[in-house]
């Protein structure tokens, strides 16, 4: 059953993602983001990470998409065209792409195969989290505040109106 | 789980979902009622004793009119739209607790759908999906007026899911929890001795920003820019029409249940009656079930009461301009909020815990 | 006292920053009189010091860290004792009349207040010369007068000839100045301190100082010496620095900072004492450089020129002393020596004021009548200088005479042989400036009071300075002078039997200067231009009146060789392999870029496209198969 | 036993979901010349990181993979919110989101 679900999930996952880089119209791509990060929610809901899997949805669903979104519409306005990319280049990415896959799939399956599993999956609570983010992980916190700060007086420079020339 | 158990979960969403469904044709008649005491006029008074059967010939006017898809849309989008509004609405509800719990053949039943442990977030982010519905029902209806209410309503969103967000945090501060099952049961008892333990008297301005941050993440009047009549034809539904427009209809007063059962479960208490615990009632009721019914109609009632505020609110203020709302929200709200959270956590600190 | 001490200091300074920096004033009068004043101020602190020194508590002392680096340390040590206050009241007295006379000489001039604020300067260097407490701190206010001599030398720099002559000054400093730096080191490596009081006490407490390398450093300090001092063979700067103004060359080239040499050796007194080879040197240095210049001042046609060699020559005198150990006559006769000296140097500079700059001495004669005050100070400075007794030079002259007398009696002849010749260009000077028929065509005037009243002061003070230090073969007359330094100087000790009784050798030389004197007036008084008709004098004439050719050889010896390696360097080292070198560089790395720009499209998807053929490529090198 | 037997097939099965979605977004970052697709694809790369994160973490029952994806979402919004800003400038000086028309840094 459960492993019914995973699978599912995932390729619902794997599907959308396909669908968000290959969409011709744009809107369809971000549809299909959403999609993904439902699917990615899920995913982390069956790992048992029910926190992550809430914040997924609020942040990438409720706002990051929803930026996107809301920009392709801005840009709509005038239809913006795109050219099609070359053969080859699509050939030669696929190549490079697929065999890096292939490289980090081997490595990985190797390298974090031998982690041992616990008998049942963890539950990652909130307070956990929270504790961690509190002590241990309270540098790069606070870098990350800070990190935001600087975010948002660089969005507003970016957002602003150019002024118009005073002479 | 068993088959036993899949069968009662399902059973429990399809009873409660379609109990709150039963919202939107009572708000129906209920919101006409009231727009006409306002305005000194009768209102709905011909079909049924005081035109109690309006909602059901709106329904049915709304089921039997032909449903044109224009050409010049994203049929598929277009289409989609009004169900990816109603959909989070529904969703939503399903984190709610209604009431303690039940006893049915031998089987303790908790009434809520699901008991999440991170409840509040749940609804919180699958609330925030309701704006999914608008932006593409506006963007696929190919109409300036349709894309320009989307774009109101993306910024709307983004802009108070901040507030109600920061206001959320002080209620989670106080309570030490995300699940909304808890803090229910934490609001039982007294305050002082002389107040209801409830989360209201704890986050008074918390209470106050998630109330108005709700009106807005609801679309109500006086926030109602995504769809205002006077600029905007009718919005991101100005090309709807027939059932996909009763959709969205029916997304907005359910999105209006969901707000005010939040605020309920939140900042009042939930389905505990003031001043009586749960324990002593059932002592005097002596069953557990007669025990859930009673809840159960607490909550009613006050879910009622917020929606009939949403209401009155809705037909005495009037619209405020775009560029106030965000002014609002990024100027006070925000703001207001931050400082809130920080009072809060110093109070708690010098106070010792709740 | 320490107060007085800096205050002292600080007058000309402030003088001079406010001056320079500051008001920027044009008109000569107001800085004039703002750095007169200072120069006063610090007069007048200096006297107070004097006093304090002489008849109170002793030296003022005051240090402050400097620089701390390892086991050396030195300080900004400034140590105000007996020597120190002969030099500061010769400085700041002679100084300020000076400041005084340029308020006149300057007051034609346009912008004069850089000279004032450089004059300024130059006091307060000057000060910091003789007052350090250390060679550190000494080679400061060395550096620091080199400096000033420099800007006021080429004080007119748009004339391309006396720019030359201030950078000639300059570059042949630097000479002595290396010298004097590798003495430094040498008194670092011999006494692990640069204080002047460690470094005597130090040789007066043990012996067992190695004397070789002790005459090493004296030798090295002294050539420093010659190169503030103009001695041979680094005196040719000096006649050159006549270019600056007259003022300048009164109390630069004259009374103050050429002295600064004879000042280190006498500081370092108990140093040269034991050094006797490098003594011999000296001796030798000097009493050539007194010949040299005195005969060169012979058949100089220039009134500053022949001021200037003059000085050389005298300074020649002050060495021969200090070969000599007689410390005490070099810093007596330098006193005497800046009174007189300055007095005429300020007297010529009245003679090229009231002849509107002209300086040839063929166009001056018989101006006695129109130039008074001048003509009869500069009569004093002249009988001053000849060593005709009672005045100041006479009694300076015959303690240096004498004190060669004692150490060898080739010495003293050579001595007697410039004291004869300085009497004899001395009043070929006067006669043909101020005696005689006018020759000239400007019509000349006396000097305003502030450039006559220095000259007063000054003639009084070369007439009774003498009387300072008056020799012992006047014994019933005490040596106020040397008395007063006996705690820094010890006096002049008489050794071994003499070749000539000291008396009579000072009938000798008095003589000799009488009749000298006697023959330049009968033989100029009259005359009616500069050249002697003699044709058995002409060779000896061309060889004075061209220097004995020393800057020429100087040209072939050192300057050309310098000049054909510049030329060498300039057009082809560095052009070709210096900034070939570099042309190379920036060429290869022009074409490199050229070849990596291929790389940079501006398509971010192109660049992370390399990344990943990177990162690819690293990983199947890490793994190497052991993976796949 | 067996469920840990479960868990690992899963595991591998994760390995190979988080791996073909990063490759996923980097063929679409490499190919796509439209911006905002660009963009999304990065976000696809950044999630596919975050799944395996979550995963490994919750296979050995520690919480820092947790907090590190935490930091990676509130990154990722943070790189959104400043992407989107630049492209509509972009957008403002070109009226046009294609890449291949922004190649003023040629070398």
């Amino acid at each position: 059953m459960k492993e019914a679900v995973f699978t599912f999930f995932s390729l619902f996952t794997l599907l959308t993602a396909a669908g968000v880089i290959l969409s011709r119209n744009i809107i369809y791509s971000a549809f299909n983001l959403v999609l993904c990060f439902f699917g990615l929610a899920s995913l982390y809901l069956l790992w048992g990470a029910t926190f992550l899997s809430m914040i997924q949805i609020l942040i990438y669903a409720g706002a990051i998409v929803v930026l996107f979104v809301f920009v392709v519409m801005l840009l709509n306005f005038e239809k913006p065209t795109e050219q099609k990319t070359r053969f080859s280049i699509i050939v030669l990415s696929s190549a490079g792409v697929w065999t890096l896959a292939l490289i980090l799939l081997r490595v990985l399956s190797k390298s974090l195969g031998e982690i041992p599993s616990l008998e049942t999956p963890a539950k990652a609570s909130v307070r956990t989290i929270s504790k961690l983010l509190f002590s241990q992980y309270l540098w790069p916190f606070e870098v990350l505040t800070v990190f935001l700060l600087a975010l948002i007086v660089g969005i507003f420079v970016l957002a602003r109106p150019e002024k118009e020339e005073t002479p | 789980m068993t088959l036993i158990d899949f069968i009662i979960a399902a059973l429990k969403a399809i009873v409660i979902l379609v109990a709150v469904i039963q919202v939107v044709p009572v708000m129906i008649y209920v919101e006409r009622k009231v727009a006409a005491l306002i305005q000194d006029r009768p209102g709905p008074n011909r079909v049924g004793p005081f035109g109690l059967l309006q909602p059901v010939a709106d329904a049915l006017k709304f089921l039997l009119k032909e449903d044109p898809i224009p050409h010049y849309t994203n049929r598929l989008l277009y289409t989609l739209a009004p169900f990816l509004s109603l959909i989070p609405a529904c969703l939503v509800i399903a984190a709610l607790p209604i009431a303690d719990k039940a006893v049915l053949f031998g089987r303790e039943i908790t009434i809520q759908i699901a008991d999440l442990d991170v409840s509040l977030i749940y609804v919180l982010a699958i609330g925030s999906l309701g704006v999914y519905g608008i932006l593409f029902g506006g963007w696929a209806s190919n109409n300036k007026f349709s894309l320009i209410g989307s774009l109101r309503s993306a910024s709307q969103m983004v802009s108070y899911e901040l507030p109600l967000g920061l206001a959320a945090v002080g209620a989670v501060m106080v309570f030490g929890t995300f699940s909304l099952r808890e803090m229910v049961i934490q609001q039982e008892g007294t305050l002082l001795g002389i107040l209801p333990n409830w989360g209201v008297f704890y986050q008074p301005i918390g209470f106050l920003i998630f109330l108005v941050a709700s009106f807005a993440e609801t679309n109500r009047l006086p926030f109602d820019l995504p769809e205002s009549e006077a600029e905007l034809v009718a919005g991101f539904h100005t090309e709807y029409g027939s059932m996909k427009f009763a959709t969205f209809f029916m997304a907005e007063y359910m999105n209006l249940a969901t707000m005010s059962g939040l605020m309920t479960v939140i900042y009042f208490g939930g389905w505990h009656l003031p001043w009586v615990s749960d324990a002593k009632l059932l002592e005097i009721l002596g069953s557990q079930n007669l025990l859930c019914i009673i809840q159960v109609a607490t909550y009613i009632f006050k879910v009622s009461v917020f929606m009939f505020l949403y209401v009155l609110i809705r037909w005495t203020l009037p619209r405020f301009r775009f560029d106030q709302l965000l002014t609002l929200s990024w100027g006070s709200l925000i703001p207001i909020g931050l400082i809130n959270i920080v009072v809060s956590a110093v109070l708690m600190y010098v106070l010792g815990g709740k | 006292m320490q107060s007085i001490f800096i205050l002292m200091m600080a007058a000309p300074l402030i003088g001079s920053i406010t001056n320079g920096l500051v008001l920027r004033s044009s008109e000569a009068k107001r800085a004039g009189t703002l750095a007169t004043v200072c120069a006063f101020i610090s007069f007048f602190c200096a006297v107070i010091l004097f006093s304090q020194v002489a008849w109170g508590e002793g030296p003022v002392e005051m240090s402050w860290p400097w620089i701390q680096i390892g086991s050396l340390s030195i300080d900004w040590g400034f140590r105000f004792d007996r020597l120190t206050s002969v030099m500061g009241l010769v400085i700041t007295g002679v100084g300020s009349l000076i400041h005084l006379y340029s308020i006149g000489y300057m007051s034609h001039e346009k912008g004069s207040y850089r000279y004032f604020a450089y004059l300024n300067l130059f006091v307060f260097l000057m000060l910091v010369l003789v007052s350090a407490g250390n060679l550190a701190a000494l080679f400061v206010g060395w550096e620091g007068v080199g400096l000033c001599s420099y800007l006021l030398i080429g004080y007119w720099f748009e004339d391309p000839e006396k720019a030359k002559a201030g950078m000639k000054a300059f570059l042949v400093n630097r000479i002595g100045d290396a010298g004097f730096l590798m003495g430094m080191f040498f008194c670092y490596q011999l006494f692990g301190t640069l204080d002047f009081q460690k470094i005597n006490a130090a040789i007066d407490a043990q012996s067992g100082f190695n004397v070789q390398l002790m005459n090493v450093a004296a030798f090295f300090l002294f050539i420093g010496a010659t190169g503030k001092s103009a001695q041979v063979p680094l005196y040719v700067w000096l006649p050159d620095a006549m270019a600056g103004p007259t003022p300048v060359s009164a109390l630069i080239h004259a009374a103050t900072m050429v002295t600064s040499g004879i000042y280190l050796i006498a500081r370092l007194e108990p140093l040269f004492v034991t050094t006797a080879d490098t003594n011999t040197v000296i001796a030798v240095i000097g009493l050539s450089t007194a010949l040299l210049a005195a005969l060169i001042a012979t058949s100089q046609k220039d009134i500053k020129k022949v001021l200037a060699y003059s000085t050389v020559s005298q300074l020649g005198l002050m060495v021969l002393a200090l070969g000599c150990r007689a410390y005490g006559a070099a810093l007596f006769h330098l006193v005497t020596h800046a009174f007189f000296k300055a007095l005429l140097f300020l007297g010529s500079g009245s003679v090229i004021h009231a002849l509107e700059g002209e300086q040839d001495i063929s166009q001056m004669g018989g101006l006695r009548k129109s130039l008074p005050v001048t003509s009869l100070t500069f009569l004093v400075g002249t009988i001053a200088i000849a060593g005709i007794p009672p005045l100041a030079g006479f009694f300076s002259k015959d303690t240096i005479l004498h004190a060669a007398l004692v150490t060898d009696f080739r010495l003293w002849v050579g001595g007697a042989i410039v004291a004869t010749l300085t009497a004899f260009y001395m009043f070929r000077l006067y006669s043909l400036t101020f005696l005689g028929n006018y020759r000239g065509h400007v019509h000349p005037h006396e000097s305003p009071w502030v450039m006559t009243l220095p000259l007063g002061i000054l003639a009084i003070a070369s007439m009774l300075a003498g009387f300072l230090g008056v020799p012992h073969e006047f014994h019933w007359i005490p040596n106020f002078f040397e008395e007063y330094l006996k705690p820094v100087i010890p006096p002049y000790e008489f050794e071994g039997t003499l070749a000539l009784s000291s008396h009579s050798a000072m009938f000798i030389t008095t003589g000799l200067a009488f009749l000298s004197s006697a023959a330049a007036l009968i033989i100029f008084s009259r005359a009616k231009s500069v050249e002697s008709k003699s044709i058995l004098l002409r060779p000896f004439r061309l060889v004075f009146e061209n220097h004995f050719w020393v800057d020429e050889l100087y040209g072939i010896l050192f300057v050309r060789p310098f000049q054909v390696l510049s030329r060498l360097f300039a057009v082809f080292v560095d052009p070709k392999i210096i900034d070939g070198g570099i042309l190379l560089a920036s060429r290869a790395t022009k074409r490199l870029g050229g070849v990596v720009v291929l790389f940079q499209t501006g398509n971010i998807q192109w660049y992370l496209f390399l990344m990943m053929i990177g990162v690819v490529g690293g990983m199947l090198l890490l793994l190497r198969g052991r993976v796949i | 036993m067996i469920l840990a037997e479960k868990l690992t097939s899963m595991a591998y099965w994760s390995h190979f979901v988080s791996i073909a979605l990063f490759a996923l977004g980097l063929l679409g970052f490499l190919t796509r010349r439209n911006a905002l697709i660009v963009l999304m694809s990065l976000e696809l790369m950044l999630n596919a990181v975050n799944l395996l994160l979550v995963q490994i973490s919750m296979r050995t029952g520690t919480s820092e993979g947790i907090v590190l994806v935490v930091f990676v979402i509130t990154v990722a919004a943070a790189e959104v919110a400043v992407g989107l800003g630049i492209i509509l400038n972009l957008y403002r000086m070109k009226k046009t989101v294609d890449l291949g028309s922004f190649r003023n840094l040629s070398g």
